[in-house]
Protein backbone atom coordinates (compact mmCIF):
# COMPACT_ATOMS: atom_id res chain seq x y z
CA UNK A 1 0.00 0.00 0.00
CA UNK A 2 1.72 3.52 -1.46
CA UNK A 3 1.18 6.51 1.46
CA UNK A 4 1.09 10.09 0.34
CA UNK A 5 1.84 12.78 2.13
CA UNK A 6 0.97 16.61 1.77
CA UNK A 7 2.04 20.35 3.34
CA UNK A 8 2.81 20.04 6.98
CA UNK A 9 2.09 16.10 7.25
CA UNK A 10 4.92 15.65 4.82
CA UNK A 11 6.86 17.77 6.62
CA UNK A 12 6.50 16.16 10.06
CA UNK A 13 6.77 13.12 8.44
CA UNK A 14 9.70 13.84 6.83
CA UNK A 15 8.86 12.05 3.50
CA UNK A 16 6.41 12.58 0.39
CA UNK A 17 5.53 8.75 -0.03
CA UNK A 18 6.79 5.50 1.32
CA UNK A 19 5.22 1.92 1.23
CA UNK A 20 3.66 0.04 3.58
CA UNK A 21 2.41 -3.21 4.69
CA UNK A 22 0.38 -2.70 7.86
CA UNK A 23 -0.63 -5.96 9.70
CA UNK A 24 -4.31 -7.50 9.03
CA UNK A 25 -5.67 -5.91 12.13
CA UNK A 26 -5.29 -2.63 10.12
CA UNK A 27 -8.74 -2.22 8.88
CA UNK A 28 -9.62 1.27 8.43
CA UNK A 29 -8.27 4.77 8.07
CA UNK A 30 -8.39 5.17 11.88
CA UNK A 31 -6.36 1.72 12.47
CA UNK A 32 -3.87 2.80 9.68
CA UNK A 33 -3.27 5.89 11.87
CA UNK A 34 -2.62 4.61 15.35
CA UNK A 35 -0.92 1.97 13.54
CA UNK A 36 1.05 4.64 11.67
CA UNK A 37 1.77 6.59 15.24
CA UNK A 38 3.64 3.56 16.41
CA UNK A 39 6.53 3.76 14.24
CA UNK A 40 8.08 6.92 15.70
CA UNK A 41 7.86 9.90 16.91
CA UNK A 42 8.08 11.92 13.23
CA UNK A 43 4.36 10.10 12.86
CA UNK A 44 3.15 10.69 16.55
CA UNK A 45 3.76 14.35 15.76
CA UNK A 46 2.61 14.86 12.46
CA UNK A 47 -0.42 12.36 13.00
CA UNK A 48 -1.42 13.56 16.66
CA UNK A 49 -3.92 16.06 16.08
CA UNK A 50 -6.08 12.92 14.38
CA UNK A 51 -8.97 15.16 13.85
CA UNK A 52 -7.12 17.33 11.56
CA UNK A 53 -6.06 14.33 9.56
CA UNK A 54 -8.04 14.77 5.98
CA UNK A 55 -7.73 11.16 4.02
CA UNK A 56 -8.30 10.38 0.25
CA UNK A 57 -8.47 7.00 -0.45
CA UNK A 58 -7.37 6.79 -4.52
CA UNK A 59 -8.00 9.81 -4.87
CA UNK A 60 -11.31 9.76 -3.24
CA UNK A 61 -12.18 11.98 0.03
CA UNK A 62 -12.90 9.57 2.67
CA UNK A 63 -13.68 9.50 6.82
CA UNK A 64 -11.59 8.10 9.34
CA UNK A 65 -13.83 4.87 9.69
CA UNK A 66 -13.21 4.03 6.07
CA UNK A 67 -12.19 0.94 5.44
CA UNK A 68 -8.74 0.40 3.50
CA UNK A 69 -9.37 -3.27 2.07
CA UNK A 70 -8.15 -3.15 -1.33
CA UNK A 71 -6.84 0.48 -1.74
CA UNK A 72 -3.80 1.30 -3.40
CA UNK A 73 -2.86 4.68 -2.66
CA UNK A 74 -3.56 6.30 0.97
CA UNK A 75 -3.30 10.25 1.04
CA UNK A 76 -3.00 11.90 4.54
CA UNK A 77 -2.92 16.05 4.58
CA UNK A 78 -3.85 18.91 6.42
CA UNK A 79 -7.71 20.36 6.18
CA UNK A 80 -7.39 21.94 2.52
CA UNK A 81 -6.87 25.60 1.53
CA UNK A 82 -7.21 26.02 -2.34
CA UNK A 83 -9.18 28.01 -4.20
CA UNK B 1 -24.30 18.56 -21.18
CA UNK B 2 -22.14 21.91 -20.27
CA UNK B 3 -18.59 22.59 -21.55
CA UNK B 4 -16.52 21.46 -19.16
CA UNK B 5 -12.83 23.15 -18.54
CA UNK B 6 -10.60 22.25 -15.92
CA UNK B 7 -6.72 22.88 -15.97
CA UNK B 8 -4.07 22.84 -12.91
CA UNK B 9 -1.04 24.91 -14.22
CA UNK B 10 2.17 26.51 -13.00
CA UNK B 11 1.69 29.81 -15.36
CA UNK B 12 -0.13 32.67 -14.84
CA UNK B 13 -3.62 32.33 -15.58
CA UNK B 14 -5.06 34.59 -18.18
CA UNK B 15 -8.95 35.60 -17.73
CA UNK B 16 -9.27 37.60 -21.15
CA UNK B 17 -8.23 34.32 -22.83
CA UNK B 18 -10.88 31.78 -20.81
CA UNK B 19 -13.86 34.47 -21.25
CA UNK B 20 -12.87 34.79 -24.77
CA UNK B 21 -12.80 31.41 -25.17
CA UNK B 22 -16.15 30.69 -23.57
CA UNK B 23 -18.40 33.08 -25.58
CA UNK B 24 -16.12 33.19 -29.06
CA UNK B 25 -18.46 33.18 -31.79
CA UNK B 26 -21.54 32.02 -29.28
CA UNK B 27 -25.21 33.62 -29.28
CA UNK B 28 -26.77 31.49 -26.55
CA UNK B 29 -25.08 33.22 -23.82
CA UNK B 30 -26.99 35.44 -21.57
CA UNK B 31 -24.60 35.96 -18.74
CA UNK B 32 -20.90 35.36 -17.73
CA UNK B 33 -19.96 35.02 -14.00
CA UNK B 34 -16.10 35.18 -13.51
CA UNK B 35 -14.04 34.47 -9.99
CA UNK B 36 -11.00 35.50 -9.76
CA UNK B 37 -8.77 34.67 -6.51
CA UNK B 38 -5.99 36.62 -5.98
CA UNK B 39 -2.84 36.23 -4.33
CA UNK B 40 -3.03 39.30 -1.59
CA UNK B 41 0.55 41.10 -0.43
CA UNK B 42 -0.97 41.13 3.39
CA UNK B 43 0.09 44.99 3.52
CA UNK B 44 3.65 44.01 1.88
CA UNK B 45 4.58 41.15 4.26
CA UNK B 46 4.16 38.91 1.57
CA UNK B 47 6.56 37.76 -0.75
CA UNK B 48 4.75 34.85 -2.49
CA UNK B 49 2.29 31.66 -1.84
CA UNK B 50 3.65 28.73 -2.85
CA UNK B 51 0.60 25.90 -3.58
CA UNK B 52 1.22 22.72 -3.06
CA UNK B 53 -1.26 20.24 -4.91
CA UNK B 54 -1.91 16.46 -4.93
CA UNK B 55 -1.37 15.70 -8.86
CA UNK B 56 -3.87 13.54 -10.27
CA UNK B 57 -6.43 14.06 -7.15
CA UNK B 58 -6.67 18.09 -7.82
CA UNK B 59 -7.58 17.65 -11.24
CA UNK B 60 -10.10 14.83 -10.60
CA UNK B 61 -11.38 16.67 -7.70
CA UNK B 62 -11.64 19.76 -9.91
CA UNK B 63 -13.22 18.26 -12.53
CA UNK B 64 -16.19 16.39 -10.20
CA UNK B 65 -16.52 19.75 -8.69
CA UNK B 66 -17.48 21.41 -12.15
CA UNK B 67 -19.66 18.62 -13.07
CA UNK B 68 -21.88 18.77 -10.04
CA UNK B 69 -22.21 22.06 -10.85
CA UNK B 70 -23.35 21.47 -14.22
CA UNK B 71 -25.65 19.48 -12.86
CA UNK B 72 -27.14 21.33 -10.32
CA UNK B 73 -27.87 24.52 -12.32
CA UNK B 74 -28.35 25.56 -16.11
CA UNK B 75 -25.20 26.69 -17.19
CA UNK B 76 -24.16 25.79 -20.46
CA UNK B 77 -19.88 26.77 -19.94
CA UNK B 78 -17.66 25.97 -17.09
CA UNK B 79 -13.96 26.59 -17.01
CA UNK B 80 -11.92 26.35 -13.69
CA UNK B 81 -8.67 26.90 -13.38
CA UNK B 82 -5.99 27.17 -10.72
CA UNK B 83 -2.63 27.44 -10.02
CA UNK B 84 -0.05 25.72 -8.67
CA UNK B 85 3.69 26.44 -7.12
CA UNK B 86 4.66 30.09 -6.15
CA UNK B 87 2.35 32.62 -6.86
CA UNK B 88 3.02 36.40 -6.19
CA UNK B 89 1.43 38.82 -4.47
CA UNK B 90 -1.30 40.40 -7.23
CA UNK B 91 -1.14 36.95 -9.75
CA UNK B 92 -4.30 35.06 -9.78
CA UNK B 93 -4.92 31.64 -8.09
CA UNK B 94 -7.98 30.61 -9.28
CA UNK B 95 -10.29 31.81 -11.83
CA UNK B 96 -13.57 29.86 -12.26
CA UNK B 97 -15.79 31.16 -15.05
CA UNK B 98 -19.46 29.99 -15.86
CA UNK B 99 -21.99 30.95 -18.56
CA UNK B 100 -25.58 30.55 -19.13
CA UNK B 101 -28.70 31.83 -20.51
CA UNK B 102 -29.69 33.36 -16.99
CA UNK B 103 -27.78 35.50 -14.57
CA UNK B 104 -29.00 33.75 -11.11
CA UNK B 105 -27.83 30.08 -12.81
CA UNK B 106 -24.36 32.04 -13.71
CA UNK B 107 -24.12 33.54 -10.27
CA UNK B 108 -24.97 30.85 -8.05
CA UNK B 109 -22.42 27.73 -9.98
CA UNK B 110 -19.93 30.08 -9.34
CA UNK B 111 -19.99 30.48 -6.09
CA UNK B 112 -21.13 26.94 -5.12
CA UNK B 113 -17.43 25.94 -7.38
CA UNK B 114 -15.40 28.38 -4.85
CA UNK B 115 -17.04 26.87 -1.65
CA UNK B 116 -15.94 23.60 -2.98
CA UNK B 117 -12.79 24.29 -4.25
CA UNK B 118 -12.50 25.99 -1.01
CA UNK B 119 -13.17 22.64 1.06
CA UNK B 120 -12.60 19.56 -1.56
CA UNK B 121 -9.56 20.79 -4.01
CA UNK B 122 -6.41 19.21 -2.60
CA UNK B 123 -4.37 22.10 -2.86
CA UNK B 124 -2.45 23.91 0.35
CA UNK B 125 -1.04 27.46 0.65
CA UNK B 126 2.36 28.18 2.33
CA UNK B 127 3.18 31.65 3.22
CA UNK B 128 6.66 32.91 2.20
CA UNK B 129 7.02 36.72 4.11
CA UNK B 130 9.58 39.31 2.68
CA UNK B 131 11.13 38.57 6.38
CA UNK B 132 12.25 34.85 5.28
CA UNK B 133 9.46 33.50 7.47
CA UNK B 134 7.51 30.47 6.24
CA UNK B 135 4.13 29.33 7.30
CA UNK B 136 1.01 26.90 6.34
CA UNK B 137 -2.20 28.73 6.07
CA UNK B 138 -4.70 27.89 8.20
CA UNK B 139 -8.32 26.29 7.06
CA UNK B 140 -10.81 28.34 7.43
CA UNK B 141 -14.25 27.56 9.58
CA UNK B 142 -15.95 30.13 7.72
CA UNK B 143 -15.11 27.66 4.63
CA UNK B 144 -16.94 24.98 5.60
CA UNK B 145 -19.95 26.63 6.90
CA UNK B 146 -19.77 28.32 3.26
CA UNK B 147 -19.76 24.74 1.53
CA UNK B 148 -22.32 23.28 4.47
CA UNK B 149 -25.48 25.91 3.21
CA UNK B 150 -25.34 24.48 -0.01
CA UNK B 151 -26.57 20.80 1.52
CA UNK B 152 -29.69 22.15 2.44
CA UNK B 153 -31.98 21.93 -0.63
CA UNK B 154 -32.98 25.45 -2.34
CA UNK C 1 -15.39 53.87 1.07
CA UNK C 2 -15.02 51.77 -2.02
CA UNK C 3 -13.63 53.58 -5.43
CA UNK C 4 -16.85 53.22 -7.51
CA UNK C 5 -17.07 53.80 -11.36
CA UNK C 6 -20.16 54.36 -13.37
CA UNK C 7 -20.44 54.75 -17.10
CA UNK C 8 -23.17 54.99 -19.87
CA UNK C 9 -21.52 54.64 -23.13
CA UNK C 10 -22.60 54.05 -26.62
CA UNK C 11 -19.14 51.97 -27.84
CA UNK C 12 -18.21 48.30 -27.13
CA UNK C 13 -17.34 47.73 -23.30
CA UNK C 14 -14.50 46.10 -22.56
CA UNK C 15 -13.96 43.48 -19.58
CA UNK C 16 -10.01 43.15 -19.67
CA UNK C 17 -9.63 46.96 -19.02
CA UNK C 18 -12.31 47.31 -16.73
CA UNK C 19 -10.75 44.47 -14.58
CA UNK C 20 -7.27 45.82 -15.58
CA UNK C 21 -8.32 49.40 -14.12
CA UNK C 22 -9.99 47.54 -10.48
CA UNK C 23 -6.95 45.04 -9.67
CA UNK C 24 -3.75 46.96 -11.77
CA UNK C 25 -0.59 47.62 -8.99
CA UNK C 26 -3.12 46.38 -5.91
CA UNK C 27 -1.99 44.22 -3.22
CA UNK C 28 -5.19 44.25 -1.15
CA UNK C 29 -7.62 42.45 -3.43
CA UNK C 30 -8.38 38.98 -2.82
CA UNK C 31 -11.39 38.18 -5.45
CA UNK C 32 -13.33 39.82 -8.07
CA UNK C 33 -16.16 38.62 -9.54
CA UNK C 34 -17.23 39.98 -12.94
CA UNK C 35 -20.84 40.40 -14.41
CA UNK C 36 -20.82 40.19 -18.08
CA UNK C 37 -24.74 40.58 -19.21
CA UNK C 38 -24.85 39.31 -23.28
CA UNK C 39 -26.75 40.11 -26.36
CA UNK C 40 -28.03 37.09 -27.43
CA UNK C 41 -28.71 36.02 -30.81
CA UNK C 42 -32.46 34.14 -29.77
CA UNK C 43 -31.41 31.42 -31.99
CA UNK C 44 -30.54 33.56 -35.10
CA UNK C 45 -34.13 35.76 -34.95
CA UNK C 46 -32.22 38.34 -33.49
CA UNK C 47 -30.13 41.35 -35.75
CA UNK C 48 -29.67 44.10 -32.52
CA UNK C 49 -30.49 45.05 -29.61
CA UNK C 50 -31.79 48.62 -29.55
CA UNK C 51 -31.11 50.24 -25.61
CA UNK C 52 -32.92 53.38 -25.11
CA UNK C 53 -32.47 55.26 -21.47
CA UNK C 54 -33.23 58.57 -19.64
CA UNK C 55 -29.96 60.62 -20.05
CA UNK C 56 -29.26 61.87 -16.73
CA UNK C 57 -31.60 59.81 -14.84
CA UNK C 58 -29.31 56.78 -15.99
CA UNK C 59 -26.38 58.25 -14.49
CA UNK C 60 -27.63 58.83 -11.28
CA UNK C 61 -29.88 55.54 -10.85
CA UNK C 62 -26.45 53.43 -11.58
CA UNK C 63 -24.38 55.45 -9.51
CA UNK C 64 -26.94 54.94 -6.42
CA UNK C 65 -27.09 51.09 -7.27
CA UNK C 66 -23.44 50.95 -7.14
CA UNK C 67 -23.03 53.12 -3.80
CA UNK C 68 -26.23 50.95 -2.09
CA UNK C 69 -23.26 48.03 -2.61
CA UNK C 70 -20.56 49.42 -1.41
CA UNK C 71 -22.69 50.72 1.73
CA UNK C 72 -23.58 47.26 1.85
CA UNK C 73 -21.02 44.90 1.75
CA UNK C 74 -17.21 45.60 2.10
CA UNK C 75 -15.90 45.87 -1.55
CA UNK C 76 -13.45 48.48 -2.35
CA UNK C 77 -14.36 48.64 -5.93
CA UNK C 78 -17.34 48.64 -8.07
CA UNK C 79 -17.51 49.68 -11.54
CA UNK C 80 -20.82 49.61 -13.26
CA UNK C 81 -20.77 49.77 -17.06
CA UNK C 82 -23.62 49.57 -19.46
CA UNK C 83 -24.46 50.67 -23.08
CA UNK C 84 -27.08 52.07 -24.58
CA UNK C 85 -28.12 51.80 -28.40
CA UNK C 86 -27.90 49.63 -30.65
CA UNK C 87 -26.11 46.16 -29.66
CA UNK C 88 -25.14 42.79 -32.24
CA UNK C 89 -25.56 39.48 -30.57
CA UNK C 90 -22.57 38.62 -28.75
CA UNK C 91 -21.63 42.45 -27.46
CA UNK C 92 -21.23 43.26 -24.10
CA UNK C 93 -25.05 45.15 -22.57
CA UNK C 94 -23.80 45.12 -19.22
CA UNK C 95 -20.52 44.80 -17.46
CA UNK C 96 -20.23 44.62 -13.54
CA UNK C 97 -17.05 44.44 -11.34
CA UNK C 98 -16.76 43.84 -7.85
CA UNK C 99 -13.64 43.80 -5.39
CA UNK C 100 -13.47 42.75 -2.26
CA UNK C 101 -11.00 40.96 0.05
CA UNK C 102 -13.26 38.05 0.68
CA UNK C 103 -15.48 36.39 -1.93
CA UNK C 104 -18.71 35.93 -0.44
CA UNK C 105 -18.85 40.36 -0.43
CA UNK C 106 -17.70 40.03 -4.33
CA UNK C 107 -20.33 37.47 -4.79
CA UNK C 108 -23.06 39.07 -3.05
CA UNK C 109 -22.68 42.78 -4.13
CA UNK C 110 -22.87 41.76 -8.20
CA UNK C 111 -25.66 40.04 -7.47
CA UNK C 112 -27.39 42.45 -5.66
CA UNK C 113 -26.06 45.37 -8.17
CA UNK C 114 -27.67 42.96 -11.09
CA UNK C 115 -31.32 42.71 -9.88
CA UNK C 116 -32.06 46.42 -9.11
CA UNK C 117 -29.95 47.34 -12.50
CA UNK C 118 -33.21 45.46 -13.96
CA UNK C 119 -35.66 46.78 -12.11
CA UNK C 120 -34.39 50.72 -11.39
CA UNK C 121 -31.75 51.71 -14.00
CA UNK C 122 -33.90 53.96 -17.00
CA UNK C 123 -33.39 51.53 -20.07
CA UNK C 124 -35.69 49.65 -22.48
CA UNK C 125 -34.70 47.30 -24.47
CA UNK C 126 -36.06 47.04 -28.14
CA UNK C 127 -35.70 43.84 -30.40
CA UNK C 128 -34.96 44.24 -33.92
CA UNK C 129 -35.36 40.70 -35.42
CA UNK C 130 -33.42 39.50 -39.03
CA UNK C 131 -37.18 39.46 -40.67
CA UNK C 132 -37.28 43.37 -39.66
CA UNK C 133 -39.74 42.99 -36.86
CA UNK C 134 -39.56 45.53 -34.23
CA UNK C 135 -40.95 44.64 -30.38
CA UNK C 136 -40.32 46.31 -26.82
CA UNK C 137 -39.25 43.47 -24.33
CA UNK C 138 -41.34 43.30 -21.82
CA UNK C 139 -40.24 43.57 -18.42
CA UNK C 140 -40.18 40.13 -16.10
CA UNK C 141 -41.48 39.19 -13.33
CA UNK C 142 -39.20 37.58 -11.92
CA UNK C 143 -36.49 40.46 -12.08
CA UNK C 144 -39.40 42.31 -9.43
CA UNK C 145 -38.81 38.84 -7.48
CA UNK C 146 -35.52 38.74 -7.81
CA UNK C 147 -35.25 42.54 -6.61
CA UNK C 148 -37.26 41.99 -3.48
CA UNK C 149 -35.73 39.65 -1.62
CA UNK C 150 -33.25 41.76 -0.55
CA UNK C 151 -35.45 43.50 0.88
CA UNK C 152 -35.79 41.11 3.84
CA UNK C 153 -32.65 41.06 6.14
CA UNK C 154 -29.95 38.83 6.01
CA UNK D 1 -43.34 71.84 -15.90
CA UNK D 2 -41.48 69.55 -18.73
CA UNK D 3 -42.65 65.58 -19.42
CA UNK D 4 -40.72 63.35 -21.01
CA UNK D 5 -41.72 59.48 -22.53
CA UNK D 6 -39.73 56.17 -23.13
CA UNK D 7 -39.77 53.70 -25.05
CA UNK D 8 -43.82 52.39 -25.70
CA UNK D 9 -44.93 56.00 -23.98
CA UNK D 10 -42.95 57.79 -26.00
CA UNK D 11 -43.98 55.88 -29.19
CA UNK D 12 -47.89 55.85 -28.81
CA UNK D 13 -47.55 59.69 -27.51
CA UNK D 14 -46.47 60.54 -30.69
CA UNK D 15 -43.43 62.66 -28.94
CA UNK D 16 -40.35 62.18 -26.27
CA UNK D 17 -41.03 65.44 -24.85
CA UNK D 18 -43.41 68.49 -24.03
CA UNK D 19 -43.93 71.86 -21.69
CA UNK D 20 -46.97 71.44 -19.83
CA UNK D 21 -48.75 73.87 -17.60
CA UNK D 22 -52.06 71.51 -15.88
CA UNK D 23 -54.62 73.21 -13.83
CA UNK D 24 -53.97 72.98 -9.65
CA UNK D 25 -56.40 70.54 -9.51
CA UNK D 26 -53.75 68.28 -10.38
CA UNK D 27 -51.07 67.43 -7.22
CA UNK D 28 -50.40 63.92 -7.90
CA UNK D 29 -49.11 61.50 -10.11
CA UNK D 30 -52.04 60.02 -10.79
CA UNK D 31 -53.79 63.18 -11.30
CA UNK D 32 -51.42 64.67 -13.45
CA UNK D 33 -52.09 60.49 -15.82
CA UNK D 34 -55.74 61.59 -15.41
CA UNK D 35 -55.30 65.26 -16.90
CA UNK D 36 -52.89 63.90 -19.54
CA UNK D 37 -55.67 61.26 -20.66
CA UNK D 38 -58.32 64.23 -21.41
CA UNK D 39 -55.99 65.39 -23.71
CA UNK D 40 -56.18 63.37 -26.38
CA UNK D 41 -56.25 59.41 -28.04
CA UNK D 42 -52.91 58.89 -27.98
CA UNK D 43 -52.58 59.86 -24.58
CA UNK D 44 -54.85 57.53 -23.59
CA UNK D 45 -53.56 54.56 -25.35
CA UNK D 46 -50.39 55.03 -23.99
CA UNK D 47 -51.53 55.66 -20.67
CA UNK D 48 -54.21 53.65 -19.94
CA UNK D 49 -52.93 50.70 -18.38
CA UNK D 50 -51.57 52.91 -15.66
CA UNK D 51 -50.70 50.14 -13.53
CA UNK D 52 -47.75 49.83 -16.00
CA UNK D 53 -46.70 53.05 -16.33
CA UNK D 54 -43.76 53.77 -14.46
CA UNK D 55 -42.97 57.68 -13.06
CA UNK D 56 -39.84 59.20 -11.95
CA UNK D 57 -40.00 62.91 -10.47
CA UNK D 58 -36.89 65.35 -11.28
CA UNK D 59 -34.52 61.75 -11.73
CA UNK D 60 -36.05 59.77 -9.29
CA UNK D 61 -38.42 57.18 -9.24
CA UNK D 62 -41.66 57.82 -7.09
CA UNK D 63 -45.35 56.42 -6.67
CA UNK D 64 -48.42 57.18 -8.51
CA UNK D 65 -49.52 59.04 -4.89
CA UNK D 66 -46.31 61.15 -4.57
CA UNK D 67 -47.03 65.06 -4.89
CA UNK D 68 -45.75 66.74 -8.13
CA UNK D 69 -45.53 70.07 -6.14
CA UNK D 70 -42.43 71.96 -7.19
CA UNK D 71 -41.36 68.84 -9.41
CA UNK D 72 -39.77 70.36 -13.08
CA UNK D 73 -39.22 67.64 -14.33
CA UNK D 74 -41.89 64.29 -14.53
CA UNK D 75 -40.76 61.08 -16.97
CA UNK D 76 -43.30 58.55 -17.95
CA UNK D 77 -41.78 55.28 -18.92
CA UNK D 78 -42.94 51.36 -18.90
CA UNK D 79 -41.33 49.13 -16.61
CA UNK D 80 -37.08 49.16 -16.68
CA UNK D 81 -35.68 46.22 -18.96
CA UNK D 82 -32.07 47.61 -18.97
CA UNK D 83 -29.32 45.16 -16.91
Amino acid sequence: MKLVYFAWVRERIGMAEETVDPPRSVETVADLLGWLRTRGDSYDIALGESGAIRVALDHDHADHDASIAGIREVALFPPMTGG
Amino acid sequence: MAHVRVAIVSEPLDITAEIERVSAGRGDIGAIVTFTGLCRDEDGRLEALELEHYPGMAENEVKRIAEQAAGRWEISDVSILHRHGKVRPGEIIVLVVTASKHRHAAFESAEFIMDFLKTHAPFWKKEHTAAGAVAWVAAKQADDEAEERWNNSD
